[in-house]
């Protein structure tokens, strides 16, 4: 069952020039939150901007939740100027997370699809479940606190075990994630799990189809509700009308998914 | 502190535990909203409107976000009579409050048979006839602009629904809408709801595009509130002079008890909270509160008291 | 980056700095505003609508804000044609920048006499008919509303006013602008002036009272910009099919650069802001250096290129 | 001149449980300012809410402007809010202000009312001209800033060297500031200067004009643009017709103001 409530902001601090992690006290979703779900949460109490803003949960800490995100425009740049000690309307968890139980799962993050995929991962290691993970960013430095730290920064994702590539090497390999993927394809895997920017999640979907490859990416629509009422975040499926993000998703079998009407 | 008000209210032929529902479209089938709201904390609902056959709606984007207030082209997207009876009224029935079916026809015989399927299905306690959709190019515009198919198509659905009251949900992107209102009392509906969303549009300047893959879509939230509360108090002084038997719902951008108290000043018998929902999933609930609040501290002892009872 | 940009165009007979315009009502005689604005930043203003004789307009309150948007009901309030003509056109007639009068008239004939002695007049350079505003009983909206109307009144004013080209604003509040537009175009119009403010109405529920002293009122800003939009998206076709000579000038929620640009995109040819100033006296001058600035970082050489440029 | 600027917070703080003084930067606004000419300013950067509220200059401090402002609905439960450093959209000095030339004049200020009379003060102060200055209050901690000081607190106005009436007898006289009003008249002076809520400015009007003694009123009225331009403000006038409260005003002669029609 998911609860909307008014969640006091505990922490808000930027891990990167546009990325910021939020910690939200919200016991009741914390309490049922699954990797790949997400949160709808209200950047304001006013009317302006009139809709929440739909975030992946990037991990549970005891009663609180995590949320990583990037500053992109309107709702993102007022979130960022909240203090501690604000609270914002958020409800969820909502719609359909990651399916875990495949065997030796391999976890493909592209950019800010590592906000889900790092919650999985967690579940997964929780677990004891054997999985391989890896993440592709355009620069180290977007995810570099530079003015949080002295020194030259510490990258937010440098901690983890996670096989990296970035565009312009200054982690990892040099190249895109899906270079890496194709490779792991090639050697045989598990089923994958995708988030990232939408051309990626097309090129993960290929590969893995090509491959044989059982694959689950996490979609991004528009959204207004939230929990299946408004249909606005349709997505257009393979079987012909459409699926919610929110509720048919956000995770989706990628076969489900008509990628040439996207 | 006052007595606790009575918030009861008869309204085009539905008694309602309060006067407000959650509006069409913005509620889904009422399950989907289930988590957020006490059993029993609105008078009722309107469900997403039903057509004969399931709809797919548009192709996105469908929905984009303008100052206080949103767009959305759906296309009437929705799982058809058939599976609406099936899946979605036998929920909806055993929960407490109103449920009211907004439907929607491509022809009159269309809405004639909705009516009919509708009106005879247990638990359905009015039906709201979508007159007004500005999305779908065949239907929905034209029926609502002109006064003569509103007649004929709410004429058609009242013959048919049996003792199930119809109500009108009127379009605001008109000249005048009291003609409309007139059309659909002298045809036997028991209220009109209005508004609708006004027509608009949003451009993306960079890309020189339509944001929404429809081109136009329904503007709806708090920036259509003053159109919502002037039309309704036009409808519904019309009415009263006419036909004080038909009873006005208004909606338009409800945020809070206090919008809501406007619309009932205004002339409606009862309200419907529509995008705030998606502001918060117990929007309404919340709403519905308010406005007993409102009326416990105005000294208000039932809330149909308010009804038309502007001073101008 | 790229060189700059040719902002100049020619729309509705008048040759424009740049495509962006005070609205009428909302900047005066255009003195108001002048500590607050660069000589030379607008493409020009429209003035307050002026009427034969002086009004003085309706008891207050004729202001109130509302979501994202206000409403109001000035009433038309003006100096009169004689004062305007002696102490508030040789003001403007020195300024750079075309200077626009709005006017209003209670009869045809009255349109045709404003229009002859502002056609006259030295130092106008086009005239805007209102033939849209919804807070005047006796005219106002009777005209706009109907495009036999709107064809006479334009006709009449063609007729007198010479050489000085005529636009012809129209109203929202009605089911189907085009034919409007149609209309004016017929009689010799050369700009269609969209929109002018919706008609809305607040309440105050404490008071059960209407918040305006004339109940209904004018909403403007933000709120309204989706339909402004859809409008001159609607209109603009049409007149490009029937009328390519005919001009459509955008308004309603500019707030911004980005805003105007959506407009010409849409198929103006000119904007104009008007609520705008009102958060902010330099706004119009913000907004068309920011459209100036948009241009250059889109690679658009002219302004003009813009115009009708959506992608649908 | 006036001008319009982004005027940066440099203070925001409590002078009474509802009652907040604000310091702005404005030093094209400051150096123009009259006593009972007002500003426009704007209370959020984005469209929510709208308009700008104007409020009377309060005073002026070198390069900086004083807003004494009461916390009465949405605008002002903003502004309260509004961080030291943020920068706010501000225009003016606006408006007709009071003429300070009569002999003797007497200032009644009656609740908020205090706001520009205490710039009118202190004006013919450093003029050193002779002046009496009276002020009537609901109660004395209506200006006591409870919370920001420890012990009984201090009112902002008891140092003031004005003849005080306030309704619950806390501070000065009890009873209503026009009781004072009605005797200093009934003893003769000067020109009379007020400012306060309307009912208090009808009856000041209305002693004023039985003694024969000129009024000068400051009057509020919903605003929109502040500089004379959507004819929004109307006053109604004696002489039929209206006035515009931001530029025959706000501190108009009592004896043009139609009392009977406002
Ligand atoms: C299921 C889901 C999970 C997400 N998880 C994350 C996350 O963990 N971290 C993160 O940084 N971002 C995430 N996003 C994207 C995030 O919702 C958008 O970046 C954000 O809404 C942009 O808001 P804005 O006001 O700053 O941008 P604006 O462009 O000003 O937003 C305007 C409107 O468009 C909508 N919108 C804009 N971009 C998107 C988008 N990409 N997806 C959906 N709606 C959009 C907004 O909801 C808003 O209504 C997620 C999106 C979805 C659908
Ligand atoms: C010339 C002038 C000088 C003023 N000086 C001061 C001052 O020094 N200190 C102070 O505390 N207040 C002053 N006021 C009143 C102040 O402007 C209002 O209290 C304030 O606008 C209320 O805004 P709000 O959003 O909190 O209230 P809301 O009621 O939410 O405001 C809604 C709308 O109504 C308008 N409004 C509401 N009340 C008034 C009012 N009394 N007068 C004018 N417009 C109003 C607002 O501008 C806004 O558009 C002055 C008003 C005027 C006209
Ligand atoms: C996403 C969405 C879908 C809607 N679908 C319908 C519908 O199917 N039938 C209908 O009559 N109205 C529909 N409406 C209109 C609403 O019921 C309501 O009339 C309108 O949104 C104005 O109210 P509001 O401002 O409270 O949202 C829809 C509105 C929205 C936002
Ligand atoms: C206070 C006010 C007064 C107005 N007076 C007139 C007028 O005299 N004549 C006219 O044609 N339009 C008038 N308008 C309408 C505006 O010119 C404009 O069409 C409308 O406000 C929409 O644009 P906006 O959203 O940019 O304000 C007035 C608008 C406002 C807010
Ligand atoms: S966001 Fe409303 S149905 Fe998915
Ligand atoms: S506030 Fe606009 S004219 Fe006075």
């Amino acid at each position: 069952m998911s609860a909307s409530l008014k969640a006091k902001v505990l922490g808000n601090r930027p891990v990167g020039p546009q990325v910021h992690l939020m910690t939200l006290a919200a016991p009741a979703i914390a309490a049922k939150a699954r990797p790949g779900q997400f949160v709808m949460l209200r950047v304001s109490p006013g009317p302006e901007p009139l809709l929440a803003r739909p975030f992946s949960i990037h991990g549970v800490e005891g009663e609180s939740l995590l949320v990583l995100y990037q500053v992109v425009g309107k709702g993102t740049g007022l979130l960022k100027e909240v203090a501690q000690g604000q609270e914002l309307t958020m409800w969820g968890p909502l719609g359909r997370g990651f399916e875990l139980g495949g065997d030796d799962p391999l976890l493909v993050a592209g950019g800010m699809g590592i906000a889900p995929l790092a919650f999985a991962a967690e579940s997964l290691e929780q677990k004891g479940a054997s999985f391989r993970a890896m993440f592709g960013i355009g620069s180290r430095e977007a995810f570099t606190a530079w003015d949080a730290v002295s020194g030259d920064g510490d990258c937010y994702l440098e901690h983890w075990d996670w096989a990296a590539a970035s565009e312009d090497g200054s982690l990892g390999r040099e190249g895109l994630v899906t270079a890496l993927l194709a490779e792991a394809l090639d050697r045989r895997t598990g089923p994958v799990l995708a988030c990232g920017p939408l051309p990626m999640l097309k090129a993960v979907a290929r590969l893995c189809d090509e491959h044989g490859v059982p694959c689950q990416v996490s979609l991004e629509a528009p959204m207004a509700c939230g929990v299946g009422a408004c249909l606005g975040c349709a997505i257009p499926a393979k079987a012909g009308g459409y699926l919610r993000a929110c509720q048919e998703g956000p995770v989706m079998d990628a076969a489900l998914v008509d990628w040439g009407r996207i | 502190m006052s007595q606790r008000p009575d918030m009861a209210v008869k309204v085009g032929g539905v008694e309602l535990a309060n006067p407000v529902l959650a509006a069409s479209g913005t509620f889904g089938y009422g399950r989907e909203y289930s988590p957020y709201l006490e059993p029993g904390a609105l008078g009722g609902l309107v469900t997403k409107g039903v057509s004969l056959r399931p709809r797919e709606g548009n192709p996105p984007p469908r929905i984009v976000e303008t100052a206080c207030g949103m767009l959305n082209a759906i296309g009437l997207a929705n799982v058809g009579l058939e599976e609406f009876l099936k899946n979605k009224l036998p929920w909806l029935a055993e929960q407490p409050g109103a449920v009211v079916v907004n439907l929607y026809g491509e022809s009159i015989e269309e809405f004639a048979e909705l009516a009919k399927a509708l009106g005879a299905a247990k638990g359905v306690d009015a039906l709201e006839l979508n007159v007004s959709c500005p999305n779908v190019k065949e239907g929905g515009m034209a029926f609502g602009c002109h006064p003569g198919a509103v007649g004929q198509v709410t004429a058609a659905a009242v013959a048919e629904a049996g003792d199930t009251p119809v109500w009108v949900k009127l379009t605001p992107n008109v000249t005048d809408l009291a003609p409309m209102a007139e059309a659909a009392a002298q045809a036997g509906a028991r209220a009109v709801s209005l508004i609708n969303t006004l027509m608009g549009m949003a451009i993306d300047a960079r890309t020189r595009r339509p944001v929404l893959a429809n081109v136009v879509g329904g503007l709806s939230g708090p920036a259509i509130k003053p159109v919502g509360l002037r039309m309704v108090w036009q409808v519904a002084r019309a009415m009263k002079a006419r036909h004080p038997e038909v009873d006005v719902v208004g909606l338009g951008g409800i945020m809070s008890g206090i919008d809501a108290a406007e619309y009932l000043i205004a002339g409606a018998g009862a309200v419907q909270v529509g995008t705030a929902s998606f502001t918060e999933p117990g929007a309404a609930g919340r709403i519905a509160g308010e406005l007993a609040e409102f009326c416990a501290q105005q000294g208000v002892a039932r809330a149909g008291e308010l009804t038309g009872s502007l001073h101008t």
